[in-house]
């Protein structure tokens, strides 16, 4: 065991996953001699050589489409998107060609790639630095969606992703890279270190893709969230007093729908967080889906917090950020009726 | 809304729109498409600076005259025997089409698409690469899938979208996927295979294998951002791959001007890249024959990509979707200079006397038969009609290695109410 | 008046607004001489010239980008995507450039730029000639999505359209090009030459954005569709004798909140039909919004019927497609209760 | 999992990864980078056909020898009054970056990019350029705003996402719009901007107008597939547009071999599209201008697109995010063959006696005064902190010219949350 933030949780998942597969190779702007942007893959070309992990040409279209290729040919590539706000040139390489390739050729070919990229806001990076697209990619049959939200959920789902044999986005939640972030932006910042999923085995070991961490178990409410909103969720019932459970999913695609399903039952109302536009986001699925199977257990409208149908403002970051007093009106809201 | 602006002294600007130069009606006169004899090509060694031969990718390999002869640096001094394969699966592939598109417009099936005139591109590569290299070709060279020994059946049960159909119908006719022949699931979104052979290539060699990648596209798709994505890679990494682009001068009604065409030719390309650039006259086996070769012998010894624009022309309409008659002049197939590919090289085969009208018409005769023999036995599987020839719930299998609940569940909602229905 | 299928109501549209407006142009692959392979454009180059009707190389990105750029000078361009299956290599210009570059330049730049493009399945297409991709447009912020279910509408949309000052993705449901379709592929196809919506004033007129269309009152259920959905819905319960108030959105975003709201209150009960494959898919958004605004007058859970989460098969096409017994299925579940 | 199969005859292939040739602590020699004389690149007409001119991309137009001279066919003979303009637009940029830099540094904002070192790029073109002619820039060309004449206040307002910020905090510092400056807004998203320039280029064009657009991207940007599509679509319509395409050697830590640099130079890509190409010192102001003002001409007599390459070096970090020493040697900035662009245009002056150390110092003096005192009033307007210096509801507007009703209920339930919470 050893503390880790989640980047070196992330780093340290690519580092044991090379060791043990000689197939697993590394590639991105930026990722080689440098170790990537957000230092993720730092020290992995030193170690594992330039075959092994290498940069790229700037092209998010070519970044997939090789990975594709050498997916088919029998490696198991972990390309890294340099920012989830760049990954819609590559769009047509992942939902038409890597999503679609094992059941086009039924299963002749495969796509065993993990694409990594770090995602949400909160670090004053503006429009292109702070999207949060999963829900598009939720949308598309034959890709999954891994979002951690934590050091040992990060390694262990990372581990678990690359070796997964379908494609799988693994969105970074990078606002909380170096610590659990409370929502309060005029707070000092946290670290990993004192948080308890800080502590990180350095060995091998997997979380289950398609399984959510009930992180906190409670009675009135369920809070639905991922990623960020995790933690700023956590906090915001703590500070308000509130008995709610909060359900980690963890995984978009395929979604653990008994763990959502089994708590709504129990709570009989339910908020759902997400940093994401509101109008077609995860969220609605996650409403849409909760509603179908628990309708006879709802005592109130699932509610949905998430980021405005805006494009990502810099300034007004904090103002759109669905932070503590977004979440708690939602929770007041819905714990009302 | 234009802004009327004071710059009185200069002349307005103009848009150029592309125009191809026959219409439908027009008589078609090709004599400016440059035919340069088969010596006018030196042939560099396969180590070559690319730089020392910019202008392979201007002019026009050739090995193949057209009164049957062959000669220059290129030929490549087949046997008589790879000759008369290569004849052979070019009938073949013609012979297939004919019988598939027949098919098609008979209601079989949904779609069809014919290499006409073409043939010689996807059968001068496959007789050019080994067996194992990996193919990521476009939807016309099925030509490659003969070459390599794909079973008939095996073709039209995948046209068809029966019941004998690998691919459990999945795809679009001809979207094929053989891996035991080394033939890339054919992607319906153009180019994206570029970019995948680039990776395939890579790996090849980052693994020391000694096995090359071959791709395959139209001159119309060489447009497409996976297009440049592909090269930069490939120069970049030297990556052990071939690039072929297919100018056979039409994609669906836009000529090859909307291309680029009339700027520069689609070899050029190569040279933007620093990459090796070859022009050869597609309808040439035995120039297409050389110029892989070439280009193979160049990526395995590592000396990275070449990118071969074929020279050739698309005989027939697009698909069977599509009329050519309603953008071109009906007289250009048969104006096209440089000729018929498979009329080529049994010329030249005579001109040998390896080979004799009489051989080709029962050549002819016996692939008739042979690909009549297989649709018989394709379509004792079924044809497409409504389709609905694979079990329902093989539609939830292969999303995933592993279905996951919602999969499962939507398989059985489907079941549970196709049977609550008395379906 | 005069009677007109889809496709002539689109290049009526199209005829119109360039007679009005010398900036509108068109381009697209095959749009100039040919006139499309749908034939949407044909004979537009021959009126209004090469520099206003023209082909372009097939390069998506290039097309959207391009367009966006003459937007920018003032042009007003409508570039066709041959099929909403080819959209995706355009995706990064549509979302992070004709979407945000008004928001982003504060209004100094706009994109007025209309994107039209069959899409949906129904004629064995196979994968790539028949996906529904407007799930994942309503969840960008800053474009308009607009899909018509009949000529009239489709004339009058698509002018709305043209004349919109922000980008407007209109997708054409291509299986009722000719006709509408009762969702029976083994009886003859219709035309449209006896349906009401057949009938197109040749003139310029606009159907509004942003406004649904309720195409059946009826007191039991509500039915939330568009674009061919729509036919297959009203046949359905034609067939089933169901009285369902069926609601054709003819715009996704904005959507037309009003009516849905006050149908489904009058009802209690709602279904909505789509396409588009299951998961994040726009069904998802229209059922989380339901339950938001209509949650104690609902008696039943929203339901929806949707294309799979699966790539869209060629041969099982009509085992796949939302037919007559999915929704009968979904009708009488919904009523049940 | 390699297949190990039977080429026993056959070499493994190998990948061939690129490695720059300075590390950090590596001492740099940077003798092989050719520096031809001023006088070895020939000016050919603006109308010459491409074909004819292919050594130009592979040269270095140059017209300022590092001695202070200047000469060559390219020369384009400027007055004083013009270089000293320029050199007074180079210098202030640098005083802009040095002081925002700082700024950031300082805390008082998210971000900033400096140009040092690659002035000359952005001040030639915009010396040589209509000032109505359309730039489509990256991020690093704030030199072509200062140059145009746009109020330093107005970009540090955008800088500090302030009150007085026109783009009303919704951007990252430094993705100014100015459309009164021909300007257009700076995209996040690479390379985006080359196809736009296409289409504003094509619709100018198409309404017989008088003005062009220019665009520019980094080598490194040059792999997107953006870049292609508007190569492509500029060739077959002949757009009137400038491609700008600033070789400064490295894409944050990823040098140009990255991007293709090792196999060809990225001005040989317009050789693919048969477009002219030039290859441009890019530290050499009037090399810039000139070659701007040739590919302007050229444009403007519906000749067409040029691709011009700038050769120069990124002499700071990527960003205020960006540490270059972690990756390449320190010594590289000074050791840059082609200079730093203000001295050489300076040098230049004072060889002709038209300028002197003295007035240069002096020159330096008042533009960091006039950037100091436009700090000071920009800060009127706020300072990055936390943010939030536009009123909220603002968030809600422009996203369409009429805000749809999500967005005004969104905009109500926010204001009304931050009540009820008393904010
Ligand atoms: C991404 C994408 N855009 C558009 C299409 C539609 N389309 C199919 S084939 C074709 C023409 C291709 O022409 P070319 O590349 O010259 O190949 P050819 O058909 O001549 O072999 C087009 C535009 C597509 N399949 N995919
Ligand atoms: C589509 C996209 N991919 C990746 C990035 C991240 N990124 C920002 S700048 C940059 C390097 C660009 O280098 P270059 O084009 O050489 O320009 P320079 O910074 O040297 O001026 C990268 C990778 C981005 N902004 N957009
Ligand atoms: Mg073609
Ligand atoms: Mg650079």
């Amino acid at each position: 065991m050893a503390r880790m933030n989640m980047i070196q949780a992330i780093n340290s998942a690519l580092e044991v996953t090379m060791a043990r597969d000689p197939d697993v190779i590394v590639m991105g702007e930026d990722v080689g001699y440098f170790g990537g942007v957000f230092r993720a893959t730092a020290g992995l070309q030193a170690k594992y050589g330039k075959t092994r992990v290498f940069d790229t040409p700037i092209t998010e279209i070519g970044i997939v489409g090789v990975a594709i290729g050498m997916g088919a040919y029998g490696l198991r590539p972990v390309p890294e998107i340099q920012f989830a706000d760049y990954i819609y040139p590559a769009l047509d390489q992942l939902v038409s060609e890597a999503a679609r390739l094992r059941y086009r050729s039924a299963g002749d070919f495969t796509a065993p790639i993990t694409v990594r990229s770090p995602y949400g806001g909160g670090i004053f990076g503006g429009q292109t630095h702070s999207q949060s697209p999963e829900g598009i990619f939720t949308h598309v049959s034959g890709i999954k969606t891994v979002i951690p939200s934590t050091p040992y959920d990060a390694k262990g789902l990372l581990i678990a992703a690359i070796e997964d044999n379908d494609p799988v986005l693994f969105l970074e939640p990078k606002r909380i890279y170096n610590g659990p972030f409370d929502g309060h932006y005029d707070r000092p910042s946290k670290n990993w270190g004192s948080h308890p999923a800080g502590e990180v085995p350095e060995d091998h070991y997997r979380v289950d893709l398609g399984t959510a961490a009930t992180v906190r178990v409670g009675n009135d409410v369920t809070i639905l969230a991922y990623g960020t909103m995790v933690h700023v969720a956590l906090n915001t019932i703590e500070e308000l007093g509130i008995d709610a459970e909060v359900i980690d999913l963890r995984t978009l695609v395929p979604l653990d729908i008994g763990a959502i399903e089994a708590s709504v039952k129990k709570t009989g109302r339910c908020v759902i967080v997400h940093e994401a536009t509101r109008t077609s986001g995860f969220g609605a699925e996650l409403s849409a889906l909760v509603q179908e199977r628990c309708f006879h257990h709802l005592e109130a409208p699932v509610e949905r917090v998430t980021g405005f149908d805006t494009p990502y403002p810099h300034s007004l970051e904090w103002a759109y950020f669905p932070g503590p007093v977004r979440i708690g009106e939602a929770l007041k809201k819905v714990m009302k009726d | 809304m234009t802004d009327e602006r004071a710059r009185a002294n200069l002349q307005p600007l103009s848009l150029h729109v592309p125009e191809p130069r026959f219409r439908p009606g027009d008589p078609v006169d090709f004599a400016d498409v440059a035919v340069p004899p088969v010596d006018a090509a030196r042939r560099p060694d396969t180590a070559a600076d690319p730089r020392s031969f910019h202008e392979l990718a201007f002019g026009l390999v050739r090995v193949l005259e057209l009164d049957g002869t062959a000669g220059g640096q290129w030929n490549p001094r087949l046997s008589p025997d790879q000759m008369r394969r290569m004849l052979r699966n070019m009938a073949l592939t013609r012979a297939f089409d004919e019988r598939m598109f027949r098919a098609q417009r008979q209601g079989k099936t949904s779609f069809y698409m014919k290499s006409l005139g073409e043939e010689a591109v996807s059968i001068g590569a496959a007789a050019a690469l080994a067996d194992d290299d990996m193919c990521f070709p476009s939807y016309r060279q099925q030509g490659i899938l003969l070459s390599r020994g794909c079973p008939l059946v095996d073709m039209m049960n995948q046209i068809y979208s029966n019941r004998g159909d690998k691919l459990m119908g999945r795809q679009l006719p001809i979207m094929y996927s053989e891996k035991r022949f080394g033939f890339f699931s054919i992607s319906g979104n153009l180019t994206t295979q570029y970019p995948q052979a680039v990776g395939w290539a890579m790996a090849s060699a980052a693994k020391g294998d000694t096995r090359i990648a071959a791709t395959w596209c139209g001159e119309g798709s060489t447009a497409e951002g996976d297009f440049h994505s592909a090269c930069t890679f490939a120069s970049v990494y030297r990556a052990p791959v071939i690039f072929n682009v297919v100018n056979n001068q039409w994609a669906i009604s836009s000529f090859s001007g909307f291309a680029g065409a009339e700027a520069t030719t689609f070899a050029a390309r190569a040279i933007g890249y620093g990459i090796a650039g070859l022009r050869v006259d597609g309808n040439d086996a035995l120039a297409v024959y050389a110029a892989t070769q070439w280009a193979a012998e160049r990526a395995r010894t590592n000396g990275g990509p070449t990118l071969i624009e074929h020279f050739t022309y698309r005989a027939e309409g697009h698909s069977t979707s599509d009329d050519p008659t309603q953008y071109r002049s009906a007289g250009e197939p048969n104006a096209w200079p440089l000729g018929d590919p498979v009329v080529r090289l049994r010329d030249h085969l005579i001109a040998l006397g390896e080979w004799d009208e009489e051989r080709h018409a029962q050549m002819d005769r016996e692939l008739a038969e042979e690909v009549r023999a297989a649709q018989k036995e394709a379509e004792k599987n079924g044809v497409l009609g409504h389709g609905m020839h694979q079990p329902f719930e093989t539609m939830f299998e292969g999303v995933f290695e592993q279905t996951p609940w919602h999969l499962k569940e939507q398989q059985a909602q489907m079941i549970a109410e196709r049977q609550a229905a008395g379906i």
